[in-house]
């Protein structure tokens, strides 16, 4: 049997290729396909030519499925990569001045997860009805007046001595050699709910393969790898 | 080897030859469709011999549009197309239909401009012989550019190699894509530094490769 | 046998028109060598392209054994040329292909022939323009006299009917210029060949052609046989021309002749007159004594002719230009 | 408006705003560099005018490295000299420097090919009347060129209008940003369209302006 | 002064050497019209083109007024070539300007005139070369004739102390041929202007230059004031070249006087000895008839000259012909 899945090159990738042997002692040859883009994984998957993907978290794949009219399904939850807030200037949220200037990532989904993040350390207050892809557009009150300016995330650590504040994926802060545990103001736990999910098409549940995976994923092994390799950027979510 | 702790020399090689079989492919088929392209543009151009305005204006306007979209919506918009031309979207083989829709219409352009440097006194020599258009087109217009056009290519080659950096996106990796994964995204300074010393070479003996033909055809 | 019919060319500059060929009448019957001369900028080059529609005319018809030229589509318009050979005034050569390749281009073009004999003829050609050791140079490496027999040899590749030479020997020492009118004559002879052939040199018109044509302006003021119009030029323009060619500047004269005694007059011979002793017999008979003030002895195409200024001294100078006249020389009388 | 239902037309407006203050901004600064780039690499070239061999390859050489490198990481590594010349490294000031340093050698190539062009008889022309090489280059050579070069920036402009869809990775904005991030990312096929016929504008007027130009100095 | 001490220069074609230039020595005085002609790719513009080292030798060196050309740096040089003009066999107008700033750009370049200077400048040498009419459109537009006047407007434009000219009459008419001639000569009178000058066209050798070099080659094969050379030729390419001007080519000639009876001599005269009256007191006090064959009667520069081929018959040919030289005449026998 064979299996592919569409990844992002880190984390998911990473994982993936960690249970490749496991899976492999078990019949399944994974074939692990790298993109650096959000929505192709998806259309891929939801078009059949990729049996699963497995990047995203369950606030992306909703929004997916509903702006797309696709059904794609998630079959399990692997981890979090949580978000922060940091800054180079300032050593506490409350430090932050009027008019500061934040950045926040300028994708669609690491965006409104960072206004989120924003509204709930309550600096801004968002419109009810802006969902997980609330732009600064939707930003009902914003005491501060703080001055958004979106980023591509991974841009943001190198432009961090430029802002008030920033907010970056911990991945990245990570790798720019920022410490999630000890520099953030603010910080996601793992209870968010930006679980990085494996997706596949709603007919495709029940394979063997797949579940094979699963199975494979939701081990202690992986749970001690990404505690080890990751340090605390990408927290184990079973 | 010390001081590339983090490159995976294999990874390094595929990407090359991802990189390469991109290059390779996408400018065989830009410029097989680009130089006609580029000729019908010349030749209906304003002023020019075959001067016709609808056409040219029509010709223009396509080869515009391609060139207004930003190269990451050309990717996605092209899916259909591409599916049916090369039976997948994915890898080498998806990224080339639209690297070939971005830079045809770009070296197109180009070959327009060598061609109006053509003086005219030989096309109207040429003329003069009874040629017909598509031997004025074949036996003067295109010798007598040539070292324009070959100019044109390694121009068009060497935008191919950074356009191909873009098609990450549809998962087809090469040198620009490793660079960008993992010296952007990852901040392993080491990966980027090689992939861009690899690309930079590449660039370099495209363009030395340009350069002495170019010597080498130009006559006057 | 090519044909004008109030063809006229006028070229958009800025604003202005202005009139290269003013309407204009005009036959040139086959196998002709046809002269076009005239000041520069007179509408020489306009007329000579005008004949294969490089230039499309303003107005007027142009026919070419009958078949209306202005009037053909795209592919008759291709076959049409493809039986004229063109010698431009700037060469137009290829830069990008060899010596050899630019005579073979216009063979190549017509399809007709095989690789085998397109080298042949090209080899033919480059060897009697001269030009056999420079075969596999590129335009570049010429000098100007070589690029101009290039354009010769091309102009020939395809043995056309009618040949149509801008200035196709300015950029040529004398002893080539004579070379290449041999072969032009020789093609004309053989093969009938139609040549209209633009000149700044008179003796080139002298040497090869039949007809000439005097532009001025955009006109054609003055045309006839060769020999008619040189000797007895009527145009004003042609007169200066055929004067200036033949140094005769009538003003510069009155100068030169000032402190020369005597009658003067201009005797031009024609045909076996030339040849004829008559000046001894007549310095005998009527005991002018003369001197040669100026004058040429020479040929128009075949045809032997004079033409000199002489001053007469003493004698019965009367006597003597009626002797001339007899033998039919044309007198007349610059200075009574 | 009813199709347009995403499409908030202040971001459009503001968007319009940055694309063409990208594209003026770095145009203008391509155009002042490149130019005298690509007359330098002209004259020091194989067979020319004032061939240096060290020199050409060289300049070359700097020139390849700036075109090898993809343009995601031509913006990074170039932060630190951004923040330098404009004080920030963010915006459209931000993204006007690698703007500059990405067009600027493809210009530079462009002009190169260009001047390659003009008629060998004239430089020689203007040097028998002992002009010094900078009048060479100013009363003839660019003249001359004229044509060529302003096709080069032309085709410079238009490659201008699709590097700023990336200019986003700084936050500059701008329509190409938009279609991605909106049009894209986020499936407001509306934005997508609207942002796409605005560029696809632009491309067409930036065209038909460096067509115009070209035919009124076509002296040839 | 121009001097030439073994210059020579050599092409590489492919790997092949060639030589256009053998070393060659060349003397031209200040203040000369110096005639080349040769043969076409005798070499002639690679010597011309030495001079302002738009070509460098490949050996030997070249002293204008003392001073070692081949050695200056780059800024001599451009000084040197702004006291130089150059017209050029192609013209080489810039096609981006016009007609006017295409005469303009040498005084622009010099950098020491006003705009209005310039103005004034421009409209004289333009009405000069008769293309007042013309100042405003590019050279496209031209004629090949107007195009190489706007070559000669500008080479004329600084005032040089130099003009080298690469056929520069080779495009125009006969009169305006003269007119320019006489610009040329009228220049070279006034401001002492040394002007080396390439043509075939014999005429304007005869017209305006002091000196003439015959190239054949590569090589300097004579070399003298030009009455010498012209009229009696020592090198077989000169007198080739010589006759060939004069359309005296000696096989064709034999086979002419075929028909015709008698001795045939050819006679030159030169000086005031051209207008003497002596053809006529010869044949009354010999008694022999004769017949002018061929020939001209004319001036090199200012001083008249005549070549004549005349038959003999009957009478005391040999005192009529002791007559002849006697009063200064070279007389060569060409059939006894
Ligand atoms: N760049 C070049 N490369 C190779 N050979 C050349 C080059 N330029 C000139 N030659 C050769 O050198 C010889 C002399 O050329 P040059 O132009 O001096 O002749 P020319 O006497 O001016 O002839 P013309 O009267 O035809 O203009 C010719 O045989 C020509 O083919
Ligand atoms: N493309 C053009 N645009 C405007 N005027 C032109 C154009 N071509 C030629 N002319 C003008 O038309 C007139 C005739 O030009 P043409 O070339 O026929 O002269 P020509 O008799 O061949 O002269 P030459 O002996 O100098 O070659 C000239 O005054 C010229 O300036
Ligand atoms: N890996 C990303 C994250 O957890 C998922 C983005 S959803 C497309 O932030
Ligand atoms: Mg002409
Ligand atoms: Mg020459």
């Amino acid at each position: 049997d064979s299996l592919s899945v569409a990844a992002t090159a880190v984390p998911h990738a990473e994982i993936l290729e960690f249970v490749k042997p496991e899976l492999a002692n078990q019949g399944v040859t994974l074939d692990v396909k790298v993109f650096t883009d959000y929505v192709q994984p998806n259309v891929q998957v939801s078009e059949k030519r990729i049996d699963a993907n497995f990047f995203q978290h369950q606030p992306y794949l909703d929004n997916f499925n509903t702006t797309r009219g696709t059904s794609l399904v998630t079959v399990a939850g692997i981890h979090v990569e949580p978000f922060g807030a940091y800054s180079s200037k300032h050593t506490s949220l409350d430090a932050l001045p009027e008019r500061a200037q934040v950045a926040i990532p300028n994708d669609a989904t690491n965006g409104g997860r960072a206004l989120l993040l924003l509204q709930s350390a309550g600096l801004i207050t968002l419109k009810p009805e802006a969902g997980i892809t609330a732009t600064p557009r939707d930003i009902a009150e914003n005491p501060l007046q703080l001055r958004i300016r979106e980023i591509e995330a991974a841009t943001l650590p190198r432009v961090l001595n430029q802002v008030d504040l920033a907010l970056i994926n911990t991945n990245y802060a990570l790798e720019a050699g920022l410490s999630p545990r000890d520099d953030a103001l603010v910080i996601e736990g793992s209870e968010s709910p930006y679980v990085n999910i494996l997706v596949t098409h709603a007919d495709e549940t029940e394979n063997p393969a797949l579940n094979a995976l699963i199975d494979v994923l939701k081990t202690d092994a992986v749970r001690d790898f990404i505690l080890e390799k990751y340090e605390g950027a990408v927290v184990p979510a079973f | 080897m010390n001081y590339f702790t983090n490159v995976d020399w294999y990874d390094i090689w595929m990407a090359t030859l991802d990189t390469l079989l991109m290059l390779g492919g996408s400018l065989f088929f830009t410029v097989l469709l680009g130089l006609p392209l580029g000729v019908l543009l010349f030749m209906t151009g304003p002023k020019q011999m075959f001067e016709r305005k609808g056409l040219y204006a029509l010709l223009s306007f396509c080869v515009n549009v391609l060139r207004s979209l930003p190269f990451i919506i050309l990717l996605i918009v092209m899916i259909p197309l591409t599916l049916l031309i090369t039976g997948t979207s994915l890898g080498v083989a998806g990224a080339i239909p639209p690297l070939v829709a971005g830079a045809t219409p770009f070296f197109a352009r180009l070959v327009e401009t060598a061609l109006r440097e053509v003086d005219r006194g030989i096309i109207e020599a040429t003329q003069a012989m009874g040629a017909s258009t598509r031997q004025i087109i074949v036996s003067a217009l295109l010798p007598e550019a040539r070292p324009g056009i070959i100019a044109a290519i390694t121009v068009t080659a060497i935008t191919l190699v950074s356009y191909t950096a873009m098609a990450g996106v549809v998962g087809a990796g090469g040198l620009g894509d490793l660079a960008i994964r993992y010296g952007y995204q990852r901040f392993q300074t080491d990966v980027m530094l090689v992939t861009v010393v690899l690309l930079l070479i590449l660039v370099q003996i495209l363009q030395s490769l340009g350069d002495r033909l170019v010597v080498h055809y130009s006559r006057k | 046998m090519i044909e004008f019919e109030r063809v006229h060319k006028t070229y958009k500059v800025g604003g202005r028109e202005i009139t290269a060929l003013e309407p204009c009448d005009l036959q040139i019957p086959q196998g002709q060598i046809f002269g076009l001369i005239g000041h520069s900028g007179a509408g020489k080059s306009t007329l000579l392209r005008l004949i294969n529609r490089l230039e499309e005319p303003s107005g007027g018809r142009i026919l070419v054994d009958g078949i209306d030229v202005t009037a053909l589509p795209a592919k008759g318009l291709r076959q049409f040329r493809q039986k004229l050979g063109m010698i431009f005034q700037h060469f137009n050569l290829l830069s990008s292909k060899t010596v050899a390749d630019n005579v073979a281009m216009p063979l190549k073009l017509a399809g007709e022939h095989t690789a085998a004999e397109i080298r042949t003829r090209v080899a033919m050609l480059l060897a009697r323009v001269g030009l056999s050791d420079h075969a596999d140079k590129y335009p570049a490496q010429l000098s100007g006299g070589q690029k101009q027999r290039v354009g010769i040899a091309r102009a020939l590749a395809t043995s056309p009917k009618i040949l149509l030479c801008d200035e196709a020997t300015s950029a040529l020492d004398p002893q080539t210029t004579a070379q290449v009118l041999q072969l032009l004559n020789e093609l004309n002879r053989e093969l009938n060949l139609t040549i209209v052939l633009i000149t700044h040199e008179m003796d080139v018109i002298r040497r090869v052609c039949d007809q000439v044509a005097v532009m001025d302006a955009g006109q054609i003021v003055e045309q006839g046989p060769v020999a008619e119009v040189f000797l007895h030029p009527k145009h004003p323009t042609t007169r200066r021309f055929v004067f200036e060619a033949e140094q005769l500047d009538e003003n510069e004269m009155a100068n030169d002749f000032a402190q020369v005694q005597g009658r003067i007059v201009r005797l031009t011979f024609q045909g076996q007159a030339t040849y004829a002793p008559l000046l001894g017999q007549i310095a005998r008979q009527s005991g002018v004594d003369y001197s040669i003030l100026g004058g040429r002895i020479d040929h128009i195409r075949d045809v032997p002719y004079g033409q000199l200024t002489l001053s007469l001294v003493g004698g019965d100078a009367d006597a003597a230009l009626a002797q001339l006249k007899a033998a039919d020389v044309t007198v007349e009388v610059l200075r009574a």
